[in-house]
């Protein structure tokens, strides 16, 4: 019965994994490989930790599957928004199939505050820096 | 009062981690996890997390009712050569407020197939979305599932 | 498998070879990281070869069970690892600041200091 | 235990060390007070005169590096007596010369200093007993006469002549150490005294011959012999006191000094006599024509001194009794006259301003002690009775007259006489008589100083030569004693009745007053032939400089070509040819056979790691290659999960990702740049790059197949958990068995995260070249700058460092 | 960079990494991990601090001077190692204090332990004063 | 004498260390460095006289008996470099006070230093393959910093050639390394000697002796390997060059010394006539090198080569003859030499140093007049640059004499000839520095700068020094050539070694 | 383990363990084919996270929980990863 549910997690966990892998082949663009990827991923990555836990029941093993397991689950989707909003900012192509853009022309707005903490620290420089540049 | 629960939580994952429930050991878990917050204590915000267990659980199962559908549509797409989906950039405007309800509900939305979380307007009353399948092109509709879907659904639990 | 190993340690000598030949900074340090991992595999290797079973005596057992991987080898790679993570590290920032004063990553560059 | 010579010896050093000092406080005397040590010297060496003139010898000997064989000992018999004395009298008066010769140089503190440095070296070089010690001396007296030919050191000339001088005599001195040290393994010790006992054995030995080359070349180049002549010409750059003494009466008699000492034990054979004959009669021949073609006093008396130095060489070719006797004669007699002669053109030049003998004229009437002392020696010099000149030239045409080949020999002998009587004529009688020239100074007598040396030495050139019995004969004795190695007893005495050597010295005479009068159409003669002097040695000397300055230079541009994939390449190569020859001739190579085990995984892992190598290798843009390196890395950690090397595999992980951060952060502003290397260089480089793979690949099938010993590590699995109380061996091992290697690992760690942060935040300003870094005050304003927040911390640079 | 969700996620992460980090230090001497990974992990926390919040902030956060550190990190190493020579055993001698604590059992406490914690704080503090220079061009 | 064995290594460690915590401290970094350099010194002779009364001394680091931990073994030929390391360390650390500026000082300068004398001692004392790659490392990263710390144009170029050369050599080297544990299954010297010994494939041991030879060679700066040497010796400051000129050559030849007497001599008629080779093709192209500079720093650096030829000459004769006499007087020749030329070619350096402050560069058409201005520092330059040359009675002398008395016992004359040649090719390069620097009149716009009188102190104190110690060991030789003839002794007794590492054979 | 006589555990981990493997070459695809650099730091992300799975099935193959370690390294490591080379493409955007 242990062995029955590990063997399907895994196998589950495994068939997400190769969609992932053939999502982020096959989609038309970033945004979307991204969609079909990380998450399939994600929750593959999830069902072989399951896999794990059920497999070994030891609490020890279980309680770190877990973690490892929230761990992923809260890295992925912030993982996928970095990358995703890095990729709109320089300007990655939509699919010609994008039927609304509503951040077009946003963004700025968006990023300024970024612009802004970046000239900041760039305006107190160290001292060395500051001679260098007078150097340079 | 937070900060303490923090500790205990720390202190948990600590026995738990080494596989030793003992007082002891729990001991060794809270004087550890105190050190650690006091390391990091310039580092950690305050706030709010773990209230309302219950609508935790019942959330959980919603969502994740949400998230193997999405994967399947999703999945049926990549498998299947023609491509249905119908995607797009939209924003979404917030009643979420705090930093934990606007973070939970951006992974949230990215975690599930289909939609992902852009970025946050800079006074973070508007979130774009990026949506797969925004259903006959009908823009406020995939608007409205996402903040009627998960925004309430986020905003009951965490308030 | 050994020879298997031993066909990969000798690629990826041979591309970090090809790598540092390149007039390129950048390229000569991607080869050097490569002759890392080159010589950390053939470390594993040349140690002998052990499936799974890692160095580490289980919580209920006295004694390692056999047979188990050959531990000093790791050991001996772990100190190559961080020793060349230290090297890189400061190569990388080396190059950097190259770059910086000569304004190009072609090492012919260099030759005025010296001719 | 004995130390009176070697006190004799080291004194002259210890004088040299206070010189500089005691000529700043006596200044003017100076000279005289120095001289009074090489005078106590001479009384020292000639107190030993009746045990010398007994034939026998005094000896001493200390130990200095035994295990090296170098001892020092000391042997002063006839031979050393006879050179001691030259050394040590010359000397005392040279002193007392150069001091009014160079009266207020700002260095005379410096040539006192290395005057008596040299006498010091010379005559450790004439007792020395121990052939290493005799060679040490020997450099002592090159570098020492570097030093002086280089006084007037800001003139170019000067300082090529000097460096010519030593090139050539340190070139002969390593040709002579070699020569001595085989020597001393064919003989078995390196006592002089212990070797010259053995002569038979050594001329027969496999190594007499080459030992006898190098020796002589040693002794030729020393002594100025053809075809190692023309440093000494250059030479007379030195000041004449420092010529009269080193160049002319002592040093460069260490050369013959060699050969007479040595003749007993490596003369009488043909080699011997050959090489040593042919060389001295060239040289004598040839000098003494150049001797007459020149004009100024100082080049004809150094080309005649070369001439006397072939006849000296070609006496001890010859060897025999009266060869050596003529030979220790001639030798005296020359350092007489020549070093008289020397000082007075060095009189001359300081009191007139030139030493062109034809610009000078009827200055007897002006300087008549000086002219005095000129005629004696010239005379001396020309051999005319009853000077002592005529007295060795007397004894050199016997020795020539009873040579085999004696007739070559002795025509040899009377044409280089006739020159040389005829340039002694020209030095030191022309310029006093006939009517006085304009001389750039006004001619005045010299001061005391500078004409007592070349009185003393005249006078005693005519004294020895009325009454030899005063102790010449004696002397000269003794010294033909100690080279022949039996007794011989010399009596010199102006008459012999009316014999075919002084039918000689007449026709001498006449020749050389006929060449005197006939010079003028003789050196027209000369100038002809002048061009031929570019093809001779000295231009030698300079084609090998500059063959050794372009090979230095090719070499150098070859090798050190700047180019660091160059560097690289030739290291590689070396790398697999040698190792690769040595594995495939000496070794055993093994065949691919084990594949045994394989999984699916490990196959698809070592794929996707070839394939994520290839992809780093062709990426076109950086963050492409940065990528693919990442997956490498990653699956290089996946390596080590798969062979149960979990510790590994999470630093591996780590470390990794560190990296490509690492690579991010410094790369992410630098555009990209093009492939610069042609397709025929990429070819090129991937085949190196193929060897050097395989042999890799070879050494981890041998490392994987030869297994002499089981590895050490059972020792970890037995002793971890009860002496360690660990049970991850693999942490154990790090910080218990191997700790050393963790903290060693540590220090690389911390420097190089100073070095990061050094590099980053420290910009030192660049002034002149690498200049800068060695001077804190030349780079002050930067320093002053860098360092700023170091100085007085501020509170940004503390967030910041 | 200036994510809000990055940011939030990051304050979250910092502690249970830190706690980990230190997880894989104490238990390295019986389980994968040790000082090198430890400390590793340990300065990855922060190196994410320092992209989510910049570096001053991390500078800041961190309280400590990298360079510190490492100076005492090695101090630290060489002590543990030094306590065996002063009792006249050789250097780096491992020296063991064990208590025997109820309900935990024995605990062994020896130098090595001590040695390794020099390493975690020399990893750290050799991480951190790379990358947050190079963070901060 | 476990701390007598250890203290090389600990002392400038935890100088190191200290400096570290007192980074904006630079008066107590320097008083540290001058504590820490003389306490080394003090150890090293410590350690000397010990070995000297009672023979190779070996300590078991963490009491895990070899060959399962880490050995530190100390005959008479490591305790000498150590003591060298302490001489020249200190040496440098009293020259840095007034030569180094302060930037460099406030950005590590010190702790760096320290840094590196550890990585030099723990090579010298390691008895363990794997210890001795980490203390090569130890060394190396140490000098990459010194050489690029301050980050001028002219140091960065040298400094890329320096570490992309050497990091090629580390490769090796821990392949080599890793290679041999999977061969002979131990990573301890003397137990490798031991095993190898009795080995099944002497070829292929051969094989990987050549692996070593060219990792060691390239540390070593052998021909062809030393291209690293010239590229980047003459950027950095004085003290730095200094450093690097005295000691990171050396270790590499004290790593072939070792290895080639110890582990690899099963082979010897085929890897010594090799190293025999390279040490003649080492003597010519690096004097050659010399020759074809006019820069004072470049002049010497390449000097450090082909004199790294006479070392490793030594070690070839050795193995090329039967009589244990002569292979005995040839590694006394090369320990001999080593120590002649560490003291010398540093102390050539700092003078060059000095000459730059005063005539203000390195190139020797801007300088000159040193000789009629400065005749103490003239004496200075004299002593080392004629013993550098073989002068006698110069310690030079006597290293070249012994050399070529075993190289003539050996019957080798055509290596002694080059070695001859070379020697009379060393003092024509010495004479152009002096003819150029010295004697010729200095040019009009050089500019004269005077040293005030604590920079004198700092910087002709150990100028000074060296140049007494070159005199003395000239003058006392004897004793000098007995303890290199000692060391020699036990680098040719192996099993002695082996014993004090393992004990005795049960 | 061989491949025959295969329990049905081994048999799913097996395959699970080959469309994992199937995965990690699909990405790897898209981190060599790019286009974009987003692309490729997507396609290292995901090469990340299969590894997550990778390492957890293979601790269930060779019934070595220890393994588990690596995987949560793992996990964290890539997400610092992607991190880093998200922050790069910005600010290199924002350098233009
Ligand atoms: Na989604
Ligand atoms: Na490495």
């Amino acid at each position: 019965m242990n062995d029955m549910v590990t063997a399907v997690l895994i196998v589950v966990g495994g068939a997400f994994m190769l969609l992932a892998g053939v999502g982020i082949v096959r989609m038309p663009d970033l945004f979307m490989r991204m969609q079909a990827a990380t998450k399939a991923a994600t929750l593959g990555a999830g069902c072989m930790l399951m896999a794990v836990a059920v497999h070994f029941g030891e609490l020890t093993v279980v309680t770190r599957a877990l973690l490892v397991t929230a761990f992923v689950f809260l890295t992925a989707p912030v993982a996928a928004h970095m990358i995703a909003r890095a990729a709109y900012s320089v300007r990655t192509p939509l699919w010609k199939g994008t039927i609304a853009d509503e951040f077009h022309g946003h963004e700025d707005l968006a990023r300024q505050p970024a612009r802004e903490n970046l000239t900041a620290q760039q305006a107190i420089p160290s001292p060395v820096e500051g001679i260098d540049r007078l150097r340079r | 009062m937070r900060m303490f629960l923090w500790n205990l939580l720390l202190a948990l994952a600590w026995t738990v981690s080494t596989g030793q429930f003992t007082v002891a050991n729990l001991l060794v878990g809270l004087v550890l996890g105190y050190f650690i917050l006091l390391f990091a204590g310039r580092a950690i915000g305050h706030s709010s997390y773990f209230s309302k267990v219950p609508q935790v659980v019942g959330f959980a199962l919603f969502y994740l009712g949400q998230l193997i559908l999405a994967n399947l549509r999703v999945a049926y797409d990549v498998v299947t050569p023609t491509h249905y989906m119908q995607p797009g950039v939209i924003a979404v405007p917030l009643d979420a407020r705090t930093d934990a309800e606007i973070t939970l509900l951006a992974n949230l939305i990215t975690l599930t197939p289909g939609t992902l979380a852009l970025d946050l307007s800079a006074d973070r009353s508007v979130l774009y979305v990026h949506a797969m399948y925004i259903d006959n092109r009908d823009v406020d509709e995939a608007r409205r599932q996402i903040k009627e879907g998960l925004e309430r659904r986020v905003l009951e639990l965490l308030r | 498998m050994a020879t298997l190993l031993a066909i990969l340690i000798g690629s990826l000598y041979a591309a970090g070879v090809y790598l540092i030949l390149r007039r390129s900074l950048f390229k000569l340090i991607l080869g050097l990281v490569l002759l890392a991992h080159g010589a950390n595999l053939l470390i594993f290797t040349a140690g002998g070869l052990t499936r799974a079973q890692p160095p580490i005596i289980p919580p209920d057992a006295t004694a390692l069970p056999v047979p188990s991987a050959d531990p000093l080898p790791q050991a001996l790679i772990l100190t190559a690892i961080v020793i060349g993570f230290s090297v890189l590290a400061f190569a990388l920032v080396l190059f950097h600041r190259v770059y910086q004063t000569i304004g190009s990553d072609d090492p012919d560059e260099l030759k005025v200091g010296e001719q | 235990m004995a130390v009176g010579m070697l006190t004799a010896i080291l004194s002259g050093f210890v004088l040299a060390i206070l010189a500089p000092g005691l000529y700043r406080i006596v200044r003017g005397g100076a000279g005289w007070l120095l001289a009074l040590l090489p005078l106590g010297l001479a009384i020292y060496f000639a107190s030993h005169a009746p045990l010398i003139a007994s034939g026998d010898a005094l000896s001493e000997s200390n130990s200095w590096v035994p295990a090296l064989g170098v001892d020092l000992s000391f042997r002063l018999d006839g031979l050393s007596m006879l050179l001691s004395l030259l050394i040590t009298g010359v000397g005392a008066l040279i002193l007392v010369y150069a001091g009014g010769y160079l009266a207020g140089h700002p260095q005379l503190g410096r040539l006192y200093a290395f005057l008596l440095m040299f006498m010091g070296s010379m005559l450790g070089l004439v007792l020395a007993d121990n052939i290493l010690l005799l060679f040490v001396f020997w450099e002592l007296t090159s570098i020492s006469s570097y030093l002086l030919i280089g006084f007037d050191h800001e003139r170019a000339a000067a300082r090529s002549a000097a460096l010519q001088a030593l090139l050539v005599t340190g070139g002969g001195g390593l040709a002579l150490m070699a020569g001595l040290l085989l020597l001393g393994q064919a003989g078995g010790s390196l006592e002089l005294s212990t070797l010259l006992l053995q002569a038979d054995h050594l001329r027969s030995h496999p190594l007499y011959l080459p030992s006898l080359v190098l020796i002589l070349i040693g002794a030729f180049t020393k002594s100025a012999q053809f075809p190692f002549h023309f440093w000494l010409p250059g030479a007379m750059e030195a000041p004449t006191p420092v010529s009269a003494y080193l160049h002319s009466a002592t040093m460069v008699k260490a050369g013959i000094y060699l050969l007479a000492r040595l003749s007993p034990a490596l003369g009488g054979t043909d080699a011997w006599f050959l090489s040593v004959t042919t060389v001295g009669g060239v040289t004598m021949l040839l000098s003494a024509w150049l001797a007459i073609t020149q004009s100024d006093m100082k080049r004809i008396l150094a080309y005649s001194t070369v001439s006397a130095l072939g006849t000296l060489t070609l006496l001890l070719g010859l060897g025999g009794t009266l060869a050596v006797q003529a030979a220790m004669a001639f030798l005296v007699g020359h350092a007489l006259y020549k070093g008289a002669l020397f000082l007075v053109a060095g009189t001359l030049d300081h009191q007139t301003g030139t030493r062109d003998v034809d610009r000078l004229g009827g200055l007897f009437r002006a300087m008549p002690i000086t002219a005095l002392a000129a005629g004696f020696a010239a005379l001396s010099m020309a051999g005319i009775a009853p000077l002592f000149g005529f007295l060795s030239k007397e004894l050199f045409y016997e020795a020539a007259l009873r040579a085999p080949a004696a007739a070559w020999i002795t025509a040899a002998a009377v044409t280089a006489n006739i020159l040389l009587a005829a340039a002694a004529f020209i030095v030191g009688i022309r310029p006093f008589l006939g009517k006085a020239v304009p001389t750039p100074k006004p001619a005045r007598e010299a001061p005391l100083s500078l004409w007592m040396g070349s009185v003393v030495l005249a006078s005693l050139g005519a004294v020895m030569g009325l009454w030899p019995a005063l102790g010449t004969d004696g002397l000269l004795s003794a010294a033909g004693t100690a080279v022949l190695g039996e007794t011989v007893s010399i009596h010199l005495s102006l008459w012999h009745g009316l014999t075919l050597a002084l039918a000689l010295s007449a026709v001498t005479l006449i020749g050389g007053v006929i060449v005197y009068v006939s010079r003028g159409l003789l050196r027209r003669l000369a100038s002809r032939w002048e061009s031929l002097g570019q093809f001779g040695p000295a231009r030698w000397y300079e084609l090998v400089l500059l063959g050794l300055n372009g090979l230095a230079g090719g070499q150098t541009r070859l090798l050190q070509s700047g180019y660091l994939r160059y560097y690289l390449m030739i290291v590689l190569v070396a790398t697999v040819g040698l190792t690769g020859t040595t594995l495939a001739t000496r070794g055993h190579l093994v065949k691919p056979t084990d594949w045994s085990g394989l999984h699916f995984y490990d196959v698809g892992l070592v794929v996707l790691i070839l394939m994520a190598t290839v992809a780093t290798v062709l990426a076109r843009t950086r963050l492409a290659a940065i990528a693919a390196l990442g997956v490498v890395g990653y699956s290089v950690a996946l390596v080590f999960v798969v062979f149960g090397a979990p510790d590994v595999a999470m630093t591996q992980f780590l470390i990794e990702t560190l990296t490509v951060i690492l690579f991010v952060l410094v790369f992410y502003h630098l555009p990209e740049t093009p492939a610069l290397s042609s397709a025929l260089a990429r070819g090129r480089d991937a085949l190196i790059a193929t060897t050097v793979g395989v042999l890799m690949t070879a050494f981890v099938l041998i490392a994987t197949e030869v297994q002499y010993q089981p590895p050490i590590s059972e020792y970890f699995a037995e002793h971890s958990l009860p002496d360690a109380h660990g049970r991850n061996l693999v942490n154990v091992i790090l910080v218990d068995f191997r700790g050393l290697d963790t903290l060693g690992e540590l220090t690389v760690l911390a420097a190089a995260g100073i070095g990061v942060y050094a590099l980053l935040k420290l910009r030192v300003g660049k002034q002149r070249g690498t200049a800068s870094a060695a001077s804190g005050s030349e780079c002050a304003p930067s320093a002053g700058d860098a360092s700023l927040p170091i100085a007085n911390p501020m509170p940004k640079e503390g967030e910041v460092s | 960079m200036n994510s809000l969700i990055l940011k939030v996620a990051t304050r979250f992460m910092l502690p249970l990494l830190l706690l980990f980090s230190i997880f894989l230090l104490l238990r390295g001497h019986n389980q994968p991990g040790g000082g090198f990974s430890g400390g590793l992990v340990g300065a990855s926390a922060f190196v994410l601090y320092s992209f989510a919040f910049g570096v001053p902030e991390t500078r800041q956060a961190l309280g400590v001077d990298p360079r510190g550190l490492i100076g005492a990190g090695l101090l630290v190493a060489i002590g543990s190692g030094l306590l065996a020579l002063f009792m006249g055993r050789p250097f780096m001698t491992s020296v063991w204090g064990q208590l025997d604590v109820p309900g935990l059992g024995t605990l062994y406490f020896g130098t090595p332990l001590v040695f390794d914690a020099g390493v975690y704080l020399v990893v750290i503090g050799v991480t951190l004063s790379v990358i947050l220079p190079l963070a901060e061009e | 004498m476990n701390l007598l064995l250890v203290l090389p290594l600990v002392i400038p460690v935890s100088t190191a260390a200290l400096s570290l915590l007192a980074w904006r401290r630079l008066a107590l970094q320097r008083v540290l460095a001058i504590v820490g350099t003389a306490v080394l010194l003090g150890g090293g002779l410590a350690l000397l006289t010990f070995v000297w009364k009672n023979g190779i001394a070996a300590t078991q680091l963490g009491a895990w008996p070899a060959p399962f931990g880490i050995t530190l073994v100390a005959d008479l030929f490591s305790a000498i470099m150590v003591v060298l390391a302490g001489v020249i360390g200190l040496a440098v650390a009293v020259y840095s006070l007034a030569s180094m500026d302060e930037p460099r000082e406030s950005f590590g300068y010190y702790p760096l230093l320290q840094i590196l004398l550890m990585g030099v001692c723990g090579a010298f004392l390691t008895g363990d393959l794997f210890n001795l790659y980490v203390c090569f490392e130890v060394m190396l990263m140490a000098s990459f910093v010194l050489l690029a710390l301050g980050g001028e144009p002219d140091q960065l170029r040298g400094a890329i050639k320096y570490v992309t050369l050497n990091l090629l050599a580390s490769a090796l080297f821990l392949a080599a390394v890793g290679i041999l544990y999977g061969v002979a299954g131990t990573l301890n010297m003397a137990d490798l000697a031991r095993k190898l010994s009795e080995a099944a494939e002497p070829g292929t041991m051969t094989a990987l002796a050549m692996l070593f030879l060219i990792a060691f060679g390239i540390k070593a700066a052998v021909f062809p390997l030393f291209f690293w040497l010239p590229a980047s010796y003459h950027t950095p400051p004085v003290a730095v060059s200094a450093v690097f000129a005295g000691l990171l050559t050396k270790v590499g030849v004290y790593a072939l010394i070792r290895v080639f007497t110890l582990i690899f001599v099963a082979d010897a008629g085929y890897t010594h006539t090799l190293i025999l080779v390279i040490a003649g093709l080492t003597m010519v192209t690096g004097v050659l090198g010399a020759a074809a500079q006019h820069e004072f720093r470049r002049i010497l650096s390449f000097h450090i080569i082909s004199q790294i030829g006479y070392m490793i000459l030594g070690l070839g004769l050795a193995g090329l003859t039967d009589s244990p006499a002569i292979s005995t007087l040839a590694l006394a020749g090369s320990v001999f030499y080593i120590m002649h030329h560490i003291i010398v070619k540093t102390n050539l350096f700092l003078v060059s140093g000095v000459a730059q402050r005063l005539g203000g560069s390195f190139e020797l058409k801007e300088l000159g007049g040193l000789y009629r201005a400065y005749p103490g520092l003239t004496v200075l330059f004299l002593i080392p640059a004629l013993s550098l040359a073989g002068m006698p009675p110069l310690s030079g002398f006597f290293a070249k004499l012994s050399l070529v008395q075993a190289g003539l016992g050996a019957e080798q004359y055509v290596i002694v000839a080059v070695a001859l040649v070379v020697g009379l090719l060393t003092l024509f390069s010495m004479t152009k520095i002096w003819a150029e620097a010295f004697w010729k009149a200095a040019p009009a716009d050089s500019l004269r700068q005077t040293l005030s009188a604590a920079e004198k102190r700092s910087l002709l104190l150990p100028i000074g020094m060296l140049a007494a110690m070159t005199v003395t060991i000239g003058l006392a030789a004897e004793p000098v050539f007995a303890l290199a003839t000692r060391a020699a002794e036990q680098l040719t007794d192996r099993d002695a070694y082996i014993r004090a590492v393992l004990g005795e054979p049960q | 383990m061989s491949l025959y006589e295969v329990t049905l555990l081994e048999g799913a981990v097996t395959l699970g363990l080959m469309m994992a493997g199937i995965a990690m070459f699909l990405a790897f695809f898209r981190l060599v084919r790019g286009p974009s650099l987003p692309d490729r730091v997507v396609a290292l992300d995901l090469i990340g996270i299969i590894a997550v799975g990778v390492i957890a099935a293979y601790d269930i193959l060779t019934e070595q929980p220890v393994l588990l370690d690596a995987a949560t390294v793992v996990a964290l490591v890539a997400f610092l990863g992607t991190v880093a080379f998200a922050r790069y493409v910005e600010r290199r955007q924002q350098d233009e």
